[in-house]
């Protein structure tokens, strides 16, 4: 007992955890990257890592898989506390907030120079998304807005000519209604943050009161509360959007592959899942606009981790650049997945491929001009998942109000902005 | 300790380097303020402190609390049903007993697959067969799901069962019988009452693992929904350290879950005690 | 008597067949032809039989090398794990009372502390040693013999042993090792079979210990490859099912292969 | 109330292929009787009461208890009360629990219930420790609460397996005499198994001889060590057991066996024996001794006062009255 227990405390005394950090160990080890996503997609990541490998003999890469996000971030967490991160990481914009703000990112910016990278090349608005402290932290890869997924036979059917740009929500809402029929629902949207912020900014609204230090959420502006109303009201009193159940059944996705969904709204990422699908007639189209378009963004960025070894920073960053070069760009355009960041493979055949769906996919370029963002701050995440339990009962439940849901919004979240203002 | 004393060695130096060590490094950080990213903050009681208004804790407790009185008697009556049902030496009843173990021996990602096949609302052959549907959103439908689908896995509850039934004397029941006990009165008064000891260690020992161990399940099923209905203490632990990056405030949890643990099991022990059928 | 009869043998029929019920639904679940729409009522067998599932699946994820790994895993980690809960069930069993209450205290509150706070410091501790990225992570539970549940397993076995027994061992002059061996352990060869089966299903199923310590995709174990395929679309499921089938066929088989033995001599049936 | 088995048979199947343990075993327990049922361990002699409980189900033969044909009905209806070998007490049940458990299994009511155990429990001593686990109890003790957990019930017939096996010589004394009262006292017709022949002579009313599932004798204690009907018989019963000597030894003749028992035979000088031999054994028994003597290739045994006591390798005679004789023919049985 005794022995057992002077060990315990030996250890406690050595702390492990707080100790100082040790350089990267053994050079010759293999870069690691990790990504995170379903199997076809993180193909195409090994697609680019092996070209990559190819151009570059002297780096070796481990490209570490992580099926899901939940783990991809649990595996980043365990890294970092444990001190041997990955060299690289992808992330999405905002789950990027908890890394940037607890400095475990090394700026990109530092090796822009001498990886000869040219930001001019590249959308302003991820770049901007990625720059905290002035600096930009991490390279985005890809930058989608939010769109209208539709169904060109279902839209045939129904005599309805496709959306054109800068359709209004009452046009958008008469879609949804004719659309809906027997077991066909006109629209699908996920009660979320990142689903009615684009509403709220086109309704001259906003989500929180200062993007840069949010100290609580905005919904209680009449703005901000219309938008919010509308679509509330599209789900429970108009019937135009499936239930929870039958999302629950099928999610989204399958209900549109099934011709059971007019429309759908989503990012880029649904392209490749619906190319496969035979006889599926669909295209793209900009969301609906209130005062003003606009947008959010979706994009991730390759991450470097902070105070690794600075040849091995290096190598990291030559890969970065490559990945968001034109050569990796193209390679993950091709995968349909994403939407580039670098403007010249988002303006190539390899993104605006004419022979595959969908027929208009200058809609998502179109609508980068007005995309917009949520604030970087540590508890993002967990302030998403908050609102998505108080927006799923607003949609769903007929006794909870929309004022009851920004009322509980607000008294939910305001302890998470305030922990973050805190750092 | 006797001569035998040092056999003991690998086991107890495992335990220290695979668990003493590392909970108590876990231990001390929760007194801190740890992301993950930056070094450790002593904060002292703070993370005490936000425990103890911390609503979406004492909800996952409840969640907790919820799924231990629905699947625990669920899985010991399972556990039990089976034992005695398979006691005897018949052929069929020797036929039975790895069947009753199979579901055990499924590795769990290979399990949680497997239901969300069969509870699939569209595809499953539950939705299929009895109209299921929407069994995995509604908040108590999945709270029933999950501990059906562990009520499936009481291979290990079984075994002790079986041995434990087995373990008491024939002529004890053939006593029985020569007095007049007819099968109900036997079970109750006899069979349910001798395996009792055995029972409560089986029913600690799920408690135990409701409260600590398992979360696979519900990550791999539910996800902790529907409206966190199935985020249980361990799935709450989890997110806290590695999605919201608290691992200060996700050991403190730990602690405080590991206290209560030791409380239940204090007062099972003492309880087990006082009816004096303690082994 | 005889219509009692009939009744429990209809109940033993019924709970085998509960039970291998979702185990029979993974099976044909997993040759239904993917892509199909959703079947039309109750089907048993499957429209569009095919085992094209179990190809697919290697299309997505390296799964041979994932079984590899595991079977790896399991070959070192089952026997250590027997080795080590043996000794330690003899040690618990033959020890005085005071340190008997002691070792099963122990084990009582190593199965109590919570798993996932030891994640990060078993992280920094396999990092310092150099382990990361490697299979030892993976193996080193079988040092504390997997779970204390299985010493208590061993130590149960070995009380049924008569002490006498091991009194005359040692008059006979031979060292506790030795009457671990040539006494303890072969009159306890059936807790040995079902603590290996257990602990080969506990290493093969087990999930987040590759998920956190191993890094490289060529060393990943059947776990983390099913969860990636989980990703799929619904209507693809039996792919993943196909997937879930292979998975689990290396421990359902162990433990048939294993089972006569296991009940025959862990509950004496 | 006659317990009566007709024509019991039982085979077991083992791994050695069908074992005959009961072979045609007729027998009649006469109302208010206590038959013990005495042989050699493996004769069957438990089965045979386990047959009556109903816990085996014979394969031919019917058995009767109080004038009714039991031998279809479950143990719990047969109205019988057993105490085994181990006594099977619930270890998890008070003394008074124990006791009152076939009561409340018959859904007898409450006040009845109390009233009957504390009878049944003055009955056999055990009032001061109605309250205890059996676990608590000594070896004594714990076989008084399976003998109140029987009587309690008041059942129609006793089966008592061998109820004293598990007690010291002094308790095993006088627990016999307790029961054999006790018996006698409620009148209630009772079966009793033994190995022990002493057990069997002193407290049966009537002795059924069970060899290898068959009965060889069936009456009271004096027929039975009187006469018995065949050597084995004869031998079982009596210690030491009687002495067989062939007899050509005799010189009267052969291949009859001369059965005398060592306490019918006296040591005599050489010339005065029926036979004479070399003492190669004396073995103390209290106030007797046992003397061994050798007679060719056969030893016959002798009881005698220890005053009488000769030394060893000391060459004696044997006496014995005619009247002391029993012949058996070679195979054993009783000739005339």
């Amino acid at each position: 007992m005794r022995k057992l227990l002077s060990v315990g405390v030996a250890a406690m005394l050595v702390a492990p955890l707080a100790c100082a950090r040790e350089a990267g160990g053994d050079p010759q080890r293999p870069l690691r990257v990790q990504v995170s996503g379903e199997p076809e997609e993180t193909k195409v990541y090994r697609t680019m890592v092996a070209a990559f490998e190819k151009d570059n003999q002297d780096i070796d890469i481990d490209l570490i898989e992580v099926p899901e996000k939940d783990e991809h971030l649990a595996k980043l967490t365990t890294a970092f506390a444990g001190e041997d991160p990955p060299e690289v990481f992808l992330v999405n914009f905002r789950e990027y907030a908890q890394f940037v703000v607890r400095g475990a990112i090394e700026p990109y910016e530092g090796f822009l120079e001498a990886n000869e990278v040219d930001l001019a090349n590249y959308f302003p608005q991820p770049l901007e998304a990625f720059t905290f402290d002035g600096r930009l932290q991490c390279m985005p890869q890809n930058i989608s807005s939010l769109v209208v997924y539709f169904n060109e036979k279902l839209f045939r059917q129904a005599g309805i000519p496709r959306p054109r740009a800068g359709w209004t929500w009452d046009q958008f809402a008469d879609v949804a209604r004719a659309l809906t029929k027997g077991d066909v629902d006109g629209l699908g949207i996920e009660p979320s943050i990142i689903r009615l912020a684009p509403f709220i900014w086109s309704n001259g609204g906003d989500i929180v009161d200062d993007l840069e230090a949010p100290t609580r959420f905005t919904f209680d502006d009449p703005a901000a509360r219309e938008a919010i109303e509308f679509i509330v009201s599209l789900v429970r009193d108009e019937g135009v959007v499936p239930t929870e159940e039958e999302v629950a059944a099928q999610d989204l996705e399958t209900r549109f592959v099934t011709g059971k969904l007019g429309m759908f709204l989503s990012s880029r990422r649904d392209t490749p899942v619906l190319r496969e699908v035979l006889g599926l007639e669909w295209d793209v189209a900009p969301l609906p606009v209130a005062e003003e378009p606009a947008g959010l963004l979706h994009s991730d960025a390759y991450c470097l981790s902070a105070g690794g070894d600075p040849d091995r920073l290096d190598a990291a960053a030559r890969f970065i650049a490559f990945a968001t070069g034109q050569q990796g760009q193209t390679i993950t355009a091709l995968g349909g997945r994403t939407v580039p960041s670098l403007k010249s493979v988002a303006r190539s055949g390899a993104f605006l491929d004419p022979t595959q769906p969908p027929a208009h996919p200058e809609v998502f370029l179109q609508g980068i001009p007005f995309i917009r963002r949520t604030p970087v701050i540590s508890t993002w995440p967990e302030i998403e998942d908050v609102a998505e339990e108080i927006l799923t009962r607003a949609f769903y439940e007929d006794d909870y109000s929309v004022d009851r849901a920004i009322e509980e919004l607000e008294a939910a979240t305001t302890p998470l902005f305030e922990e973050a203002a805190g750092r | 300790m006797n001569r035998t004393g040092f056999l003991a060695w690998p086991f107890l130096a495992g335990v220290a380097a695979l668990v003493a060590v590392p909970a108590l490094a876990a231990a001390t950080l929760a007194f801190t303020e740890f992301s993950g990213v930056q070094p450790p903050r002593f904060t002292g009681l703070d993370n005490f402190s936000r425990l103890v208004a911390d609503n979406a804790l004492w909800r996952s407790f409840g969640n907790t609390v919820i799924y231990i009185a629905i699947a625990v008697p669920l899985r010991l009556a399972a556990a039990v049903g089976a034992a005695l049902l398979l006691n005897r030496h018949r052929a069929a009843s020797t036929a039975a007993r790895p069947l009753v173990y199979l579901p055990t021996v499924v590795p769990d990602v290979a399990y949680a697959l497997l239901w969300l096949w069969l509870l699939n609302p569209l595809y499953g052959p539950l939705a299929a067969a009895f109209g299921f549907s929407g069994t995995l959103t509604d908040p108590w439908g999945a709270r029933v799901s999950l501990a059906v689908m562990g009520a499936f896995q009481i291979g290990e509850a079984f075994i002790v069962a079986l041995a434990v039934r087995r373990s008491i004397p024939r002529h004890v029941y053939e006593a029985a019988a020569v007095d007049g006990a007819g099968p109900w009165f036997t079970l109750s008064r006899l069979t349910l009452p001798l395996m009792a000891p055995v029972l409560a260690l089986l029913a600690l020992r799920d408690v135990i693992l409701s409260l600590q161990v398992n979360f696979v399940p519900a990550l791999l099923l539910t996800d902790g929904g529907p409206r966190y209905a199935t985020t249980y203490v361990p799935l709450y632990v989890y997110r806290t350290a590695f999605r919201y990056f608290r691992l200060g405030y996700a050991s403190t949890i730990a602690l405080t879950m590991f206290v209560i643990t030791a409380l239940v099991v204090y007062v099972q022990y003492r309880l087990a005690k006082r009816w004096r059928l303690a082994a | 008597m005889t219509e009692g009869r009939a009744v429990r043998s209809f109940a033993i029929i019924f709970m085998g067949a509960v039970f291998l019920t979702p185990l029979i639904f993974m099976i044909l679940g997993s040759l239904r032809a993917p892509g199909l729409p959703p079947p039309d009522g109750f089907e048993v067998i499957p429209r569009g039989l095919t085992w094209d599932n179990y190809n697919t699946v290697f299309a997505f994820v390296p799964l041979g090398t994932y079984l590899m790994n595991s079977l790896i895993v399991a070959t070192v980690a089952v026997p250590v794990t027997v080795v080590v809960a043996s000794w330690a069930g003899f040690a618990i069993a033959t020890a005085t009372s005071a340190a008997r209450r002691w070792l099963v205290g122990l084990c009582l509150v190593t199965l109590m502390i919570p798993l996932s706070a030891l994640w990060v410091p078993r992280f920094v501790m396999f990092r310092w040693l150099g382990l990361l990225d490697t299979m030892w992570p993976l193996i080193a539970p079988a040092l504390m013999a997997t779970t204390p549940f299985y010493v208590l397993l061993f130590a149960l076995a070995y009380a049924r042993i008569p002490p006498t027994l091991f009194e005359a061992a040692r008059l006979e002059g031979l060292s506790p090792l030795e009457i671990w061996r040539r006494v303890a352990w072969p009159l306890a060869v059936p807790a040995a079979f079902a603590v290996a089966v257990l602990a080969f299903a506990w290493h093969w199923a087990n999930f987040i210990d590759p998920l956190l310590y191993i890094s490289s995709a060529e060393k990943l174990t059947v776990p983390v490859g099913l969860r990636a395929l989980q990703t799929l679309e619904p209507t693809n499921h039996p792919i993943l099912l196909a997937a879930s089938v292979m998975v689990t066929a290396p421990p359902v088989v162990a433990f048939l292969a294993a089972q006569r033995a296991f009940f025959a001599r862990t509950v004496g049936v | 109330m006659t317990v009566r088995l007709s024509g019991i048979s039982k085979t077991f199947t083992g791994h050695h292929g069908p074992n005959l343990v009961l072979d045609d075993v007729t027998l009649e327990v006469p109302e208010g009787s206590m038959t013990v049922v005495v042989g050699p361990s493996g004769s069957g002699k438990t089965t045979l009461l386990r047959c009556v409980a109903g816990l085996e189900h014979p394969d031919h033969g019917a058995i009767e208890v109080g004038g009714r044909d039991v031998t279809a009905l479950p143990p719990g209806e047969r109205d019988v009360a057993m105490v085994f070998q181990d006594y099977a007490l619930y270890p998890h049940l008070s003394v008074r629990d124990n006791i009152a458990f076939g009561l409340k299994a018959r859904k007898v009511a409450r006040d009845e219930v109390d009233l009957q155990v504390r009878r049944a429990a003055d009955t056999v001593g055990l009032e001061p420790h109605l309250d205890r686990l059996p676990d608590r109890l000594s070896g004594g003790e714990r076989q008084r609460v399976a003998l109140a957990r029987a009587l309690v019930r008041r059942p129609v017939a006793f089966l008592l397996d061998e109820p004293l096996s598990n007690l010291d010589a002094e308790l095993r004394a006088r627990t016999r005499i307790e029961i054999r009262s006790l018996q006698r006292a409620l009148e209630t017709t009772t079966l009793y198994v033994t190995h022990d022949q002493v057990e069997a002579l002193t407290m049966g009313d009537q002795i059924a001889l069970l060899r290898d599932g068959r009965l060889e004798q069936v009456g009271d204690a004096m027929e039975v060590y009187e006469r018995p009907t065949n050597a084995f018989v004869a031998r079982f019963l009596g210690t030491p057991p009687m002495n067989l000597i062939p007899s050509r030894l005799l010189g009267s003749g052969n291949g009859t066996l001369i059965g005398v028992r060592p306490e019918r035979m006296q040591l005599v000088e050489p010339v005065d024996g029926r036979v004479s031999g070399e003492v190669v054994a004396v073995e103390p028994v209290g106030a007797d001794v046992i003397v061994h003597v050798r007679l060719e290739a056969e030893t016959v045994l002798v009881r005698a006062d220890t005053r009488d006591a000769p030394r060893l390798a000391e060459t004696v005679g044997v006496a014995f009255a005619d009247g002391d004789v029993h012949r058996f023919s070679e195979d054993g049985s009783r000739l005339a």
